[in-house]
């Protein structure tokens, strides 16, 4: 893999863009911020600390981000809502073979149509960051939600 | 209408005349129903799960967990029982324990550390005889007589059950033979491998989920990935066998493989010939002997037990008020699942929980059914599939496990 | 002192002796109170403002709405009709349409997609025969007694109203002579072109909202942003109308153009020369025949019709609990409008909804009035300027509305 | 089990039989038994602690309050006396005062503009004659019956106590005998002041304060803090004095510097041998002549004065419905104050409030008293430590202030 | 106009210097963050989708800015409050005629007198900026909450 | 003192380190933030403005940091939770003879074991920082809730 050095605007971008993908409804552009053989997974602290390997969402390829995009445009029901991430205190803490460490901060909020904007959730992510050609992309991503409990369902990636 | 002004006459007269085919909207809101079902059915003759005895494998382990609404802690203590009991501390009422799992040498209460053993004993009351002939308990005290409240306990097959009632019946036969049998499939005396939580808090009535699991005619309709990827027809062989008392029923499905027919035509999505891009979430391969790929099972009042693919879980669900429950899933394995077994399992959960491919979708229409069925004028649900009766029964478009389940509660809340 | 612990007497010696010159507070926080108001007065014999049928202007057209806190679905049938349905399923009580508006052939519920057409007829009920010979609705099963909840509709000047009650007075004699007029003045049969909307959630009892429309009084001494740019005086040509029954009120100003008086001294900004940087924002042209600048008007239960400058939109008040509503705004001109008073009704808007530079003082005093009334020792509400009457008057400082609302109040409550 | 289902029967009967050695959990949640305190305590024969005096130093100078949950206003009139009023408009019920505290020529309601000057009489009517001899208030209008609900008032040492009752004994027989004596110890005459304020709002009942600070047991055994650097230990000098009623208590302690005990072994900490890394923050100075270290004390109903260290505080117990209540501190010392005493001041301050290296302890387990009292089957305290009585005693390992609250809660209640 | 490309840090300070006036309730700095020519709008995700017109608050000019905060600072009534504004993900999508396009998401937290601190909205922008001399300000913008519903009042821009 | 001018990167990572520190519940990683004579100060808008010197929390030297630290972690009780910070619109605001002076907006969200995430608090905080060595820190901290009334306890720092 690349040594390429990360560019912190860069990766400021990829949080940015990434983001603003799943708050806009733009979902379809959401696996383009993952290479190939990416991992995403959501979990909560209490799984983690506890070694347990069940995450709420859990994908071992680009594929499987297509299947949850697919998902969530054509078959899952839910109550039309909008979300708004932000994210905070994005930094490099390190590097793997897989490509650079980093850390992040968010919050999510969610609106259900008709109703005020509530507090989703919050915690950290987890990631591996490197460049496919010029594009910095998430190799690994681990969300991890500060509760254990969902407030009714999850139905978008965070 | 004089339910909605909160004071429900809870005789059987509050009932539609209808019976069984009508359920009155009142259940599922009413603060002095709520207050009911917690004294006579959680707090009642019932066998409560609460827990994996998993969870707690070696002598002091515990975790935390709800008979009811009622916070209970689950406890290995040293002869290898399994204990439970109420989350209060005798002294002055403390919650005894507030992490939610962990290991103990006994419990200890944070605001004056009394200390009980894990049998819930009293063992320790610091200065208890005072300071310098000062103060401290009077001399008649007796510390067995302050210890903690202790549940009735029933293992069977790894999974703990609890009770405030002291003359509830066997698990077996709480759960009559057709019942027992399906359960006994799932928890076969193998070790169990507790793989993870799933928690979410749902803006429902707590009986909704259970309607919503004896409710098969809504899986074809509902579950559009299910449809879509023909995981799931409505014309595929499927069973119900409720108990006696209606409060247990096990659902049993087959995976069939047939061409189109009437029922698929009237079910089948817009997405016909969609493939999924990794199709792994749904790779199965059978597990149990008698073929079926998958059953649930709901055991009075609160527990779902799940077997679908290659994904097992527990559902705990757990009222929180009127308006709320939890639904916490315990997704698990067997100890000598090989590892591509493992994998598999938890590739699967992708399907369920609050961020389930099927299940979001349950989740979702909880909530809504909770809001149409509480805001605007009384009213009550027609369950008129598959007749008026409460028998066992074939196909998936029937709803007799739904008045099975009314059947269990009207006698146990004398409505 | 009972009322303070929510068992309040619904008899008329619940109401203190003065009679409306007082309004007791358990009014605006008691829940059984609030209970009783849906049933009686939103699900009674009243007609309640759901929509502009512009809105739904085609066939298939839906927007939701609400009666009371009840949620309805206001649409638009292929006959060119609007239906009114309370948005739950006859089946087991799912919210039947979840989105805010859009347009549709039927409406199908998420749950098990039981289907109705735009005037509510269950159309579809999905394996309703079974499944090869298994389970299904029973024979006599009659889809005609099965649809929606549909209520009873009138449109007037392109405004619908609903109604639980099939008894209720045809709109005219409901609204009475003197108001249907001035709601025919705003309503006069041109089409309405929809400019937007503006919602909020405000921490007061919905009657407060009412109360302050029918509040001359606080006019020229809350809103400073109209004394201090002189669009409002406390001695300007005021009159207002009530119905028979008080439930209906209307009230209009005429702007004038006189030097200072006693009056104005009394209310005067301290701000006198200020002039505002960008004057568009308040510059209005005359619009209606007969030369008034502005009316008010409230219809019985919760509708404001608000002309001002060039300003016009219905304000819905919704009731959410005893201490909370919301206030819906549907900002509107005429499809007739040329742009440039499209423009103005834009701009003027700035003065109105939660951010109105002169609403929004309107929007904080209701919490405050909600706070100070409701916490602390019982007492009630002193409401005699103008007298203990209910008649029409003129002027400003005038509570006979206010009144004439209670009246009315009383009446259908049985308090 | 009546009262889960929220119908206490507050007569003597509901109280457990044992008498005050036990506490029913239902006193806790339940929303009637909350009405009814706000009723017969905080609104009946009590004097309620408002404010420091100087905190409204100057004429006009105000501060909000609370007498029980009701907004009160706390204000100097020009005549140099302290006024409380209910902060309620007399008009139409609008929360008078907004700010938090600040200084007024008069009281302005912001609806409309009535005025009332700093002993709360009416002063201002706008528009009270109607405007061109229209509308206004009747002739017979009496603005002298319009004024604000005030209250009587009684300040000693300079701090403000108010009584909705006109029948309440003066301060010094409330107070009894020995809990004046050290009340007057603190508020000695000196001028006081005031160096800044905490609040919290704390998910549990205000009850649970009152019994923390009368229960000296705990603070050996909950506060490691202090066991840990030996602030404190269970067999110090300890003496606690209450007055006939049992509604105001007074405790003391004077620091010990003594080998280990056996009482301190029972609770010694497991860091025996560290040390603060800046012992500033528990290094004090003897500041009153009778050389204690330390007094607590409750008044009845919602007061706990605190003096420890060189920490002098007011605790006020806001309620804020049955499960939550708020807790107001006013740091505050002498006007005399040197600067360095100032600064121990401030510093010892570390240890209190909700950050407090050992309130936080106290502010936590509050929360856990609520949550483990009042979810689950209903139940009651045992509160034997030092027998069943409600005499003086001595030592730490002792209720018998927790039974002399309840003595008294319990005779003004009528349970 | 100018075609001077927009510094990042130039954007993320003039998001944090007018949140920050705002917040710290300082009124009178805040018009000077925009064009005396600027467009400034809040409006809902509902009004924008329907195509409706009407915004919660609209100003067509730097003046009306000034009307707005004369009306904050002297006539408006409101119960004393305080906001806290955090703003996440600005980042420049492209650029126009009237100056380069930016977005950005918020959320907003309200503190009323006495009480908890809450959230007030969530929501993004959709901005126009350019410099005028060495200031960067905002040409246009469009602050669009996530939620038809406002919690009260809004008696202050976002 | 140094008059080396800040790194607004520096500044950042600062900010995100400390918070991250605090998040992670690696309480004892944090007094390295500050330097020896530091001031650490949490109080809230309402005494600040009332010019009342008590804060909530108080510290007049690291050591007063190590030893709050020992507290969080050895005998404070608190029932189980976790936090998360987001911290935006950092900013320089000027330099005195302390160091170079900083601004910043904070929310804090706390999840309670078994509970949903709420918001805790939200404030900005006031800073002073300075290099020793290659090291930015904090010489002084001071920050300031928008609220005066907490929720239940303040075990942490903020
Ligand atoms: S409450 Fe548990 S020891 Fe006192
Ligand atoms: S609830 Fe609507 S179709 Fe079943
Ligand atoms: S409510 Fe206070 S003046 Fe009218
Ligand atoms: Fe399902
Ligand atoms: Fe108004
Ligand atoms: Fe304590």
């Amino acid at each position: 893999m690349t040594t390429r050095p990360i560019d912190r605007n860069d990766l400021a971008a990829l949080y940015a863009e990434c983001a603003a993908a799943l708050d806009d409804g733009e979902y379809e552009r959401w696996p383009a911020f993952f290479t190939e053989d990416c991992s995403y997974v959501v979990t909560t602290k209490e799984n983690l600390e506890r070694g347990w390997p069940i995450a709420l969402l859990s994908c071992e390829s680009r594929g499987m981000l297509l299947d949850r995009v697919f998902a969530v445009q054509k078959t899952l029901f839910y109550v039309p809502r909008v979300q708004r991430r932000l994210v905070g205190g994005a930094r490099l803490v390190g590097a793997g073979d897989d490509g650079a460490h980093a850390r992040a901060s968010f919050a999510v909020f969610e609106t259900l149509v008709g109703e005020h904007t509530t507090l989703f959730a919050a915690g950290r992510s987890l990631d591996v960051v490197r460049y496919e050609g010029d594009a910095l992309k998430f190799a690994k991503r681990t969300c991890v939600l500060d509760s254990s409990l969902v407030p009714n369902s999850l139905p978008f990636p965070i | 209408m004089t339910h909605k002004l909160n004071v429900p006459n809870l005789s059987a007269a509050a009932w539609p005349e209808e019976g069984l085919t009508r359920v009155p909207y009142f259940l599922y809101d009413d603060p002095a129903v709520y207050a009911l079902e917690q004294e006579r059915i959680f707090r009642g003759r019932s066998w409560n799960y609460v827990a994996l005895a998993a969870e707690v494998p070696a002598a002091g382990d515990f975790a935390r967990s709800y008979v009811g609404d009622t916070p209970v802690i689950v406890a290995r203590d040293k002869d290898g029982d399994v204990q439970v009991f109420v989350n209060r501390c005798p002294h002055r009422g403390a919650q005894l324990c507030q992490s939610w799992s962990g290991n103990a040498k006994a419990f200890t209460c944070p605001y004056h550390q009394w200390t009980f053993d894990l049998k819930g004993r009293l063992r320790g009351v610091p200065l208890r005889k005072g300071v310098n002939g000062l103060g401290g308990m009077p001399a008649d005290f007796d510390p067995a007589r302050h210890g903690l409240q202790r549940l009735a306990v029933t293992v069977r097959g790894g999974v703990v059950f609890a009770s405030f009632a002291d003359d509830v019946p066997g698990f077996a036969e709480y759960l009559g033979p057709s019942n027992l049998a399906y359960f006994d499939r799932v928890f076969d005396g193998r070790g169990l491998r507790v793989l993870g939580k799933q928690r979410q808090r749902i803006s429902a009535n707590w009986k909704h989920v259970i309607e919503n699991i004896r409710d098969p005619y809504h899986a074809t309709l509902l579950h559009t990935f299910f449809v879509t990827f023909r995981l799931w027809r409505a014309d595929q062989d499927y069973a119900m066998k409720l108990d006696a008392t209606g409060g247990n029923a096990v659902q049993f499905i087959q995976k069939v493989d047939r061409g189109p027919t009437e029922a698929t035509r009237e079910t089948t999505s817009r997405h016909a010939d969609v493939r999924l891009a990794d199709p792994r979430v749904v790779e199965a391969v059978p597990e149990f002997a008698d073929g079926k790929s998958g059953a649930m099972q709901t055991i009075w009042p609160n527990l779902i037990v799940q077997q679908t693919l290659n994904s097992l879980a527990t559902r705990h669900a757990v009222p929180h008020g009127p308006g709320e429950f939890e639904l916490h899933w315990t997704f698990f394995g067997y100890e000598d699942d090989p590892p591509e077994m493992v994998e598999r399992r938890l590739r699967h959960a992708n399907l369920y929980g609050p961020a389930g491919l099927v299940s979001a979708d349950d989740s979702e229409v909880l909530n809504v059914v909770q809001l149409g069925a509480t805001k605007g004028p009384a009213g009550r649900a027609v369950v008129e599939l598959g007749g008026a009766g409460t028998a066992d029964a074939e196909g998936m478009v029937n709803e007799t496990m739904i008045r099975g389940f009314y059947k269990h509660y009207r006698q146990i809340m004398g409505i």
